[in-house]
């Protein structure tokens, strides 16, 4: 199994004529996903590394089939291609660019949970179900597959606790990066229940960091819903109050939304909370 | 982008919600007249200018201009008054409290409202506190306005008047890209009215690309911020001796709590985001020797970013640069091995992984 | 069984102050209706018929549990109404207020579908399931319990038809009204796949009217998917193209919406169409 | 509610869609000056003006004065021109279709584009116009846009003006309460400019309420209409000789389909709706008796509207009226009873169901 991304999933990548759109879909083909199709508006007809340019989306599903969408569209134009894919009937939109304004944000997410569509990101790596598919800019050196599930709201940090696993020989079946914004389409608790479905999630990773309550709600959820092992890391714990930390959701505001309380939550829940990243393994090994 | 009290009034004003009459100065001398009794404030990005003296009340134009020749240049927990906003006062029959920002774990705006105004409101009781989640598919609505008002215990021409604010905050949010928006107070006047005591805007940085006007109220940032800033590096100052270079929000907050871990104290971080560029990275490693650490470590783990592209910025910054404070230097991931001799073979201390990296900058900081 | 409303039915009267939500609550208790609870802005504290009044309708649910809506707000406060009982909760919303403008209805009925409501009208006479229950303002003595279900886009024209089964012994499972304005939040479909669904209804009476192409499309829905028998009646055969009559949507344009094509669609689907409303009764003992 | 082309194309200008410069006259001597070569437009609330004779074009001042005349009082289609519309004459390169109305199925608005502009968009072969529905959760969207104007055939700078338009044309129906904003043609021009050749606005009559402003454009309706208008009852003429009043829109045209089963034909109908007030009733047969039918129909199923409600209505307005017609009455519902015996002591024909009730009014109306 794995969730979100499998076998089926068919890219195609918005925003493909930029350095990203090429740089990424390459990768991502390089790692086994289907990339069918890419737009840029106003250079549908040309091709890149191969892959069919379309003016719409909705040419793009005709033509290919595509079903998911990964974007890199620069934000002031973002609002308007995740849209324009959930319309089209993508079923599943990764957005990779960052700064999108929270308005937006909020605007796209509503929209794609009235057509329950998935929405990752904004800001996010992406997704990446090993030895299946991965649509997103996570590197494709640090995977091995295998029946562990990780969620993560920061980027470098999941590949940096993703590689360490790898190493210490577990696998994953999902890695999902979900964007630290403010808003995001997709919650920790959304893919915490994912995973307690999946048959090949043996134990789940779960990486977060301070700001908002996500990590608290996780934590409740996992109390009565999660039977798989869980295993976090909570990045943030020195950080000052009121301070923005890069993330625009890595705020720490009426103090709530410390390290302090995610980690007590989740260790109530019975999560192990691991005090370095890379003692993650050893505990998934515990 | 916070904005100064007078601006986020000018924000108010032009969606309609009712403000003093008041101007702003920079100088004491162009008070010229003053519409009554008025509010002599000072202008800071900060909160608590009550206590620190940077609200005073006049009730002549000279009372006015001797207030405002004080507290210009006033220096406020670290903000330096540079304008005071001269502005009619009211006569307060209750002060409310009025909000608008973004609620996280509903994806939406949430609409904040207190009887109890005036006071900081991360000390009112959260049961004083009316929180209203605006589904975003239903938008704001008058039914969202008579709940708020109900709950702030006003009725018929009071009510309708906060409704309107209400509707009209929320416009500032929406058409304005604000990230909050807050009247604390918001005043019931004696004669019935209702009026923004104090407003405080902040602009969704975000989304500055559609709102050019308010390129001009750029924040009060250091020259290293700003510098910073304009490099597109996340630059935050904080009070050890270490500096951290690391790439991406979560890896540097990780890093820092690391050095904790063992003892040491960040002092200043750069992010470098997910950059591939060696000029960027230059930058930011100049930028982090002018703000003049104790330690330097850098942890990349480079996805985009590529560990050469990472090793060669750092060495071009340090050449001919006499201030070399210590450096632990882990990177990890593509190219990683070529980076790492690059970097050991200018003297730097190499590190292995992330942990074993914070362990030695500690030292190096504790020394 | 029946649809929409049953025995569970809890209904809170939204305008109960007004002079239709007075007279309507009282004829609804008189029909068996759990009336339980009424609003109007300022007036929570006060009774009606005994019915308590509250000021929101999110109070009336928490005190009363309420979850069925019945809206008689003038026309220019109805939006409003309609989304305050939507957002608190309440699941089957009756618009009964006429003149609602379109681009409020294409709002609320918009929400409602993303959040899993169902809102039968604007401009409509309600649902009644007799027996169990009646929300709006269809008359308490047209009807008889029985097994026949019976949807229409008009009021007076269906109380004549229901009136005229009852009077032939044909008892009805539901009546529903789903009102003739250009946007509905209900329409022949929904209504047609809850009977085709419920246990109760053994035939189905649909009762439609020029304008639109809604009965053009219930004809290719019951082609394939109702085994239920249908009889249906279209008025509007002699209207003129382009004149409104009287219904918002009950105009001819374009050459579309004819009661000719609506009556070859049904035809060609399998559906007795009926010449004059009183024929209703005979065609369904055929 | 219609508008007249020279209101319309003020709506969409308030909204910024391009139109042409130009002003409205009662009468030639208005005209005082011309920008260049213009159009000379009756402004009449029908269709067809161009074939009728009601637009013409003009050179000079002198040209557009006597044009004026002889179109100002011109009967198109039993509308008579009152005003005409002089407008700078587009240079023409293109000219496309845009519309924006609502699409019942999709419960949502939905804009209508074609290449073919200028001829009457029905007899458009359906491939060649463009309908996008736009998901009312979504809104209008710049891809929207990209796609209409894909179809259309603009590139670049039209394509970026014609972009601009659409938008702004879902804003006229947005914020106007607009049911039907169409612009046919709208013009191309050899210069590159995209502008509006015709309008046609039609606000939605429910939505009156909150756009004042348009009260005063009230639509040209006969005295008997108007009047039905302002007492808030559905009048239609048609052009039989029967009168119909029924309550409710279905019910009305089922008596009037039902009496064309039986030969006859109805001549006007007023709807009661669900009134229950016997002034009302009395005002729609008055109205009734002035539009002289040969032969009246009252059929009523009364729910919200007793029985004897309405017999005491219909009796009142016949009180010294000499002109009675024969009156053939069904009435069903609460208090039938007495409402039946009320009538049929006044004189008229009862009749138990609807399909006699509509045989017997249509044997009266071809004696």
């Amino acid at each position: 199994m794995s969730i979100i991304i499998d076998n089926k999933t068919k890219v195609v990548v918005q925003g493909i004529t930029g350095y990203q759109g090429r740089y990424h879909s390459a990768a991502m083909r390089e790692f086994g996903t289907k990339v069918v199709a890419g737009t840029t508006p106003g250079k549908g007809g040309e091709t890149v590394n191969d892959i069919p340019v379309y003016n719409f989306v909705s040419e793009a599903i005709e033509d290919t089939g595509a079903n998911t969408s990964c974007i890199f569209v620069p934000a002031p134009a973002c609002k308007d291609a995740a849209l324009e894919a959930i319309d089209a009937g993508i079923h599943t939109v990764v957005i990779v660019t960052e700064h999108l304004p929270v308005l937006d944000a909020i605007h796209v997410v509503s929209v794609a949970r009235a057509r329950g569509v998935t929405v990752i990101g904004p800001n996010c790596p992406g997704v990446a179900s090993p030895g299946k598919a991965k649509v997103g800019i996570l590197p494709n050196k640090i995977f091995k597959e295998g029946s562990t599930g990780v969620v993560s709201k920061s980027g470098t940090l999941t590949y940096e606790i993703v590689n360490a696993i790898t190493e210490h020989d577990v696998g994953q079946s999902t890695c999902v990066g979900i964007g630290g914004d403010r808003v995001s389409g997709t919650s920790f608790i959304d893919i915490l229940e994912r995973f307690q479905k999946d048959k090949q999630t043996k134990r789940i990773v779960m990486v977060g960091e301070i700001g908002g309550t996500a990590e608290e709600e996780a934590a409740e959820y996992i109390k009565h819903n999660v039977q798989k092992p869980v295993v976090a890391y909570i990045a943030g714990r020195t950080a000052p109050p009121g301070k923005r930390m890069g993330h625009a959701g890595a705020i720490i505001a009426r103090g709530r939304g410390t390290a302090e309380s995610k980690i007590k939550a989740l260790e109530e829940a019975g999560v192990k909370v691991a005090k370095f990243p890379t003692d993650v393994p050893d505990l998934l090994k515990e | 982008m916070k904005l100064l009290e007078y601006v986020a009034k000018g924000v108010l004003a032009k969606h309609g919600i009712p403000v003093p009459d008041g101007f702003v100065v920079t100088s004491a001398d162009q008070i010229r007249r003053v519409p009554g009794p008025v509010m002599v404030k000072a202008q800071v990005l900060i909160g608590g200018r009550g206590k620190a003296g940077g609200i005073k009340s006049a009730d002549s134009v000279e009372e006015a201009r001797k207030l405002a020749a004080s507290i210009i240049g006033m220096d406020i927990r670290g903000f330096v008054a540079k304008e005071v906003l001269i502005e009619r006062r009211l006569d307060v029959a209750k002060e409310l409290y009025l909000g608008v920002t973004i609620d996280r774990s509903h994806r939406s705006l949430v609409l904040m409202a207190s009887p109890d105004g005036g006071m900081d409101i991360e000390s009112v009781p959260e049961d004083r506190i009316l929180m209203l989640t605006i589904d975003p598919l239903i938008g704001f609505a008058p039914y969202h306005a008579r709940k708020a008002a109900a709950f702030v215990g006003l009725e018929k021409e009071q009510a309708a008047q906060f409704a309107t604010v209400c509707e009209r905050l929320i416009d500032v949010v929406q058409k304005e890209d604000a990230e909050l928006a807050e009247i604390n107070p918001l005043v019931v006047t004696k004669d019935g009215r209702v009026v923004a005591g104090d407003a405080k805007v902040t602009i969704d940085s975000d989304a500055l690309f559609r709102h050019q006007e308010y390129e001009k109220y750029e924040e009060d940032l250091t020259p290293l911020e700003a510098k910073a800033k304009s490099e597109d590096i996340a630059f935050v100052q904080l009070d050890g001796n270490i500096g951290v270079i690391a790439n991406g929000a979560g890896l540097t907050m990780a890093t820092l709590d690391s050095i904790n871990m063992y003892g040491g104290k960040a002092g200043m971080f750069l992010d470098l985001g997910g950059t591939d560029d060696p000029e960027k990275v230059k930058k930011a490693m100049q930028l982090m020797l002018e703000a003049n650490p104790k330690v330097v470590l850098i942890n990349i783990f480079g996805g985009i970013t590529k560990c050469d592209t990472v090793a060669k910025g750092v060495l071009e910054a340090m050449e001919g640069q006499a201030n070399r404070p210590p450096m632990v230097v882990r990177i990890k991931g593509v190219n990683e091995e070529q980076g790492r001799k690059m970097l050991a073979n200018a003297g730097m201390i190499p590190a292995s992984g992330l942990s074993e990296a914070a362990e030695k900058a500690s030292q190096e900081s504790l020394r």
